[in-house]
C-alpha cells in the first residue's frame, strides 16, 4: 500500500522532534480523520536554516511531515512557501489515493510555519514577492 | 525474515486443517450440484444437510428451524434485516439495533431507513454493554425485530443476551443476533436465549471463507432477497458452494465439540497479553469488558499516538494486528464502536486491535509484550501531544477544514 | 462400480486442477483481509486485484470498467437486474429480457414487477433465438434495461449479440447479458458487444463454486444490494472470498487461453453425440439450434416417454444427465425455455440436456450412444403412448386435477 | 432419493404392458407434471385375476404402476378398490415428499380400472359393499 519511500521516512524520519528556540511553528490537523502535524522553522535572511516537525498521525502523516523538513532546509522562505502537497506526495514516490487528502498535510504545516514567522516579523506573503 | 504472527483474527482466519482436507473431494471429485437428482447430485446434497445439521447442533437449534447456507455474514445479516423488515411491513415499521453493531447491520438499518423504515440505535455503556433498560425503553407498537450481536468483534464485550432475549420475548418481538465474533468462543444457544434469527460466519469458526448461515426459528418468515432456482428453502437462490458449505460445517462441529478447550487456551493467552501491555506501556488501557469479554479479545488504547503508525511498526516485526484509528477506515471516520463507548476521537485513535487464534502460541504473546513497549515510545516522541498537550486543545481551533 | 461419466456440466464442474492448486494457499497461509493495512492483508488484496484483471481480460473489459466478484451468477444477475432497476427508477420503469432467461433473471424481474417495474420478455422462435424485430418493438420511452443471454444453458442456443447489441445501442438502452453458459466456450467481448453488464459464474469457467462476477461497464451505477463495510467498490459488501476469487480469476485466465482449443475438442464431441443419438433412435429430435449452438451442449427430446426415467436409466449405466422434464424441476412446472420455443408439453417431457465437459472422451460418447437406445426401447414398451396415441388426447380429458 | 424398493420396481417392473382383452381399463394422468397411468384388469367373479399397466412418466409413475399391480392381483374388487396412495407409497418404502402427489397416481388409475368394470356390468361401487 505504502511505497518504499514512505516507508523509509516512516521508519526513520528526518528532523523528527520539537524545537525549542524555534522562530515560528505551523499547527495543522485534520479533523476527518485527526492527524495533527507541527512544523517548527528557524529562519536567517528568509532562509529556513532548521526545520524540525512533531506528528500524531498514521503512517503517511508522519512521512509527510519527514519529506516536507527535508526538501523545505535550505529554501529561501519564498522558494519554501511554493512547496505544494502534491511535491511532497511525488518526493515519496506517491501516496495511497486516501491519504492524499487526509495525511498529505505537511506543506500546509509548513505553510502555516511561514505564515507565522512573517506575521512575527510584520510581513505578509506578498512581502516576499 | 521474522517470523509472522497473526493477532488479527478478527478479519481473517487460516481454514483448520481438518476442514480443508475435508473439503477436497468436493472440488473436482464429488462436484454434483445438489438440485439434481442424479446420484452425484444426492451425495452433494447430502453434503449439504450434513452440514445443515453440524451447523444447527453448534447452535442448539432444532431440526424444525431453519439454517440457510449464504456468502458470508454480510449477506446473513442483509438478509436476516432486509428480508424480515419487507416481509414483515404490515407488523409494523420500527428496528432497534445497538449502537455496537457491524457495519452490515447498521448500513443496511440505516438503507431501511430511506425505505420508511425507523430504527433506534440502542447505546452503550463505557465498557460496550447494551443499556437494556434504553432497549426496554426504545420498544413501540410498531417494532418488528431487535438486533443485537451477542459479542463484539472489535472491544471483545459479550452481551447480557439471555436478559436481552427475555425483554424481546417478553415483547414478543423476534431477535436476530449476530453472532459472527462470538460463535465457536463461547457458547450460544438459541432456544435458551429466546433467539430467532442469527448470523454465523464460516470463517470465523475456522471455516472456508466466502460462506456464511442464518439461522432462522420455525415460524420466520423472510423475504427471499436473492432470487433465482429456490435453492435453501426457497430463501436464498443458487447453486450451491457444496464445498464451502461442507466445510462450514465441518468447522462448526469442531468449534463445539472444541469450544471449551479452545477458550480456555486463548483466555490465558488473551490475560497474559493485556496484562503484560498494561504493565509495561504507561496511559496504555484497555477497551471493552474487563471481564465479559470474548477469550480470543484484546483492544488496547495509548494515549497521544495514533494506530496505523504502530500497526505499520509491529509488523515489521512480523505481527500483523488491526487497529480501530479512522485511518485505516475506508471512511476516515473513528471507530462508531470505539464512539459509542464514550472514548474520544483521539484516544480512538490510538486503540489496537488484537484478536488471537488456536494457532498463536505464549512465545509469540511474550514477544509482543518486549516489541510493543519501545515502537509506543518511539511514537510518542514524535507526537505533539502528551498529557500537557492534550488533543482536545487543538479540536475546532488548530484543524483546518479541507473537505 | 461402473465409470461414472459426467454429462451434466451446466449443473456442476470439477474445478481445473491448476485452479485448485493456485487456491491452496489463500486457505491457510495466505488468509489475510484485503481490507487489512498489514501485509498479509495487502498480499490478498494484491491477489484479488490480479483475479479481477484475469476476469477483465476473459470479457475484453477495459481498466475503466468494474469487475464486482460475487457469491455467483444468481446474485450477480440480482445485482444487475435489481441494482440498476431501483438505481435508475427515474429514467424508466420498463425491463425487457427474453423468454429463455435463466430463473435468476426470471423469477428477479418478477419480483421487480411487484415493485412497480413493468417487463416484456420477448419471444424466442422454434430454435430458441430471440426475435430482434419483437425486441426492437419492446422498446419503449420507459425502457431502462435489456437483459439477453448469451447462450441458453438448457438447449444451448446462442443468441446473435452483436444485433441485439446493435438495437440497444441505437435505442441508447443498456445492455445486460448473462454469460454464464457462453463464458469460455465460446468468444464474448463486451464492447464488440455494446455489453454495459454481464453475469459470469466461476464453477462454469471451471473455478470453484460460490463464486461469480459482474461486469459494469464505466458509467453504469447500481443499488447495492448487500451492504456493510463497503467492499467491491462499496457495490457488494461481505469479506472477500479470496481463495474463491483467485481461483476464479485463474479459471477465467485458463478460460481465454484455452477457449478456441477447448472449443474445437467439444465440438466434435458434441456432433458425434448428436449425430449418434439421432441416428440410433427414432422420433428423436435437436432441441435448440442446429448449428448457432455452444460446443458443449446437446438437447435431445424423445418421444412417448419421460426425461426422469431416462435420466435414472442412464445413471445405472454411470451416465449424469439433466432432463427438462418437469418432473425433476421444484416446481413441476415443464421447462419454460422448450415451452416458448414451441415445444408440446409432452415433448418436454423427454428431454435430456446433455453438456460436456473438457474432461469427457470420444469413448464415452460412444458407449452413450449404445447405452441410450435399448433404454429408450424399454421405457416406450412401457408407454400408453405413441404415434398412433398422442399425448394430446388425454389431454383435458383424462387428466385428474389433485391441486 | 429414491428407496430401494422404488428404484428396484422401476427397473424391473411387474405386469408391464398392454392387456389385449382387458375387461376394464383406467386412465389417469398428472396435468401439473404430465404423468400418465393406465391399469387394465381382468375379472372374474368380481376377482381381479390379471392386471397390467403402461405408464408414462418418472421412475416413481412407473414404480408406483408396478406396485399397486402387486397389490391387487387376487384381490376381490372391493378389496382393491380400498388401495390407497399412501398403501403403494408404503410399499414402496416411502416416496420423496414432492413424487407423493404429483407421481403416486397408480391407485387412482386402479380405481377407475374398477369404476369401469363396475359400470359395464351395470353396477356402481355401493353395490360391491
Ligand atoms: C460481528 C460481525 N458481523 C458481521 C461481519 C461481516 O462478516 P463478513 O465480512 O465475513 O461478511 C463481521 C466481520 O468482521 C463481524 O465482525
Ligand atoms: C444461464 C445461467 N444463468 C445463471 C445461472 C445461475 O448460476 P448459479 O446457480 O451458479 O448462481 C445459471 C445456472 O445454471 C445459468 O445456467
Amino acid at each position: 500500500m505504502y511505497s518504499e519511500k514512505v516507508v523509509e521516512h516512516f521508519t526513520n524520519p528526518r528532523n523528527m522532534g520539537e524545537m525549542e528556540d524555534a522562530d515560528a511553528v505551523g499547527k495543522v490537523g485534520n479533523p476527518t480523520c485527526g492527524d495533527l502535524i507541527w512544523i517548527y522553522i528557524k529562519v536567517k535572511d528568509d532562509i529556513i536554516t532548521d526545520v524540525k516537525f512533531k506528528t500524531f498521525g498514521c503512517a503517511a502523516a508522519i512521512a509527510t511531515s519527514s519529506m516536507v523538513t527535508e526538501l523545505t532546509k535550505g529554501k529561501t522562505l519564498k522558494e519554501a512557501y511554493q512547496i505544494t502537497r502534491n511535491d511532497v506526495a511525488d518526493n515519496l514516490q506517491g501516496l495511497p489515493p486516501i491519504k492524499m487528502h487526509c495525511s498529505n498535510l505537511a506543506a500546509d504545516g509548513l505553510h502555516k510555519a511561514i505564515e507565522d514567522y512573517l506575521r512575527k516579523t510584520g510581513r505578509t506573503i506578498e512581502d516576499l514577492k | 525474515m521474522v517470523e509472522q504472527v497473526n493477532f488479527n483474527h478478527s478479519a481473517g482466519v487460516p481454514i483448520d486443517e481438518r476442514v480443508l482436507a475435508a473439503m477436497q473431494p468436493y472440488f473436482r471429485t464429488y462436484y454434483g450440484n445438489p438440485g439434481s437428482v442424479h446420484t452425484a447430485g444426492q451425495q452433494s446434497a447430502k453434503a449439504v444437510e450434513n452440514a445443515r445439521i453440524q451447523v444447527a447442533r453448534l447452535i442448539g437449534a432444532d431440526a424444525k428451524d431453519k439454517i440457510i447456507f449464504t456468502s458470508g455474514a454480510t449477506e446473513s445479516n442483509n438478509l436476516a434485516l432486509q428480508g424480515f423488515a419487507y416481509r414483515n411491513r404490515r407488523k409494523g415499521n420500527h428496528i432497534i439495533l445497538s449502537q455496537v453493531e457491524h457495519l452490515s447491520i447498521i448500513n443496511t438499518v440505516k438503507f431501511l431507513n430511506k425505505q420508511g423504515f425507523e430504527s433506534t440505535q440502542v447505546p452503550v455503556d463505557e465498557f460496550g454493554l447494551v443499556n437494556t433498560k434504553a432497549l426496554e425503553e426504545a420498544i413501540t407498537d410498531q417494532t418488528i425485530l431487535i438486533s443485537i450481536q451477542h459479542a463484539n468483534n472489535e472491544v471483545g464485550t459479550v452481551q447480557p443476551l439471555a436478559e436481552i432475549g427475555k425483554i424481546a420475548k417478553s415483547a414478543e418481538i423476534p431477535l436476530h443476533v449476530d453472532a459472527v465474533a462470538s460463535a465457536g468462543q463461547i457458547p450460544i444457544n438459541v432456544s435458551d436465549h429466546g433467539i430467532s434469527l442469527l448470523t454465523l460466519s464460516s470463517n470465523d469458526l475456522y471455516g472456508p471463507k466466502g460462506v456464511g448461515a442464518l439461522y432462522l426459528e420455525k415460524g420466520i418468515a423472510v423475504q427471499t432477497i436473492i432470487l433465482g432456482g429456490g435453492q435453501e428453502y426457497g430463501i436464498r437462490s443458487g447453486s450451491e458452494n457444496v464445498p464451502g458449505i461442507v466445510g462450514m460445517g465441518l468447522a462448526a462441529e469442531i468449534a463445539m465439540r472444541q469450544q471449551p478447550e479452545f477458550a480456555s487456551y486463548l483466555t490465558g493467552l488473551r490475560d497474559d497479553l493485556i496484562q503484560g501491555i498494561l504493565k509495561k506501556v504507561d496511559e496504555a488501557y484497555l477497551n471493552g469488558h474487563p471481564t465479559k469479554r470474548l477469550p480470543n479479545n484484546a483492544n488496547i488504547r495509548f494515549s497521544y499516538i495514533e494506530g496505523e503508525a504502530i500497526t505499520l511498526h509491529l509488523s515489521f516485526q512480523g505481527f500483523l494486528v488491526a487497529t480501530s484509528s479512522a485511518c485505516t477506515s475506508k471512511t476516515l471516520a473513528p471507530s462508531h464502536c470505539l464512539m459509542s463507548m464514550g472514548i474520544s476521537e483521539a484516544e480512538a485513535h490510538g486503540a489496537l486491535q488484537l484478536t488471537l487464534g488456536r494457532e498463536n502460541t505464549q512465545a509469540q504473546i511474550d514477544r509482543f509484550v518486549e516489541v510493543l513497549p519501545p515502537i509506543v515510545e518511539k511514537l510518542r516522541a514524535m507526537s505533539p501531544l502528551s498529557k500537557d498537550v492534550p488533543y482536545e486543545l487543538f479540536e475546532n481551533e488548530e484543524h483546518e477544514h479541507h473537505h
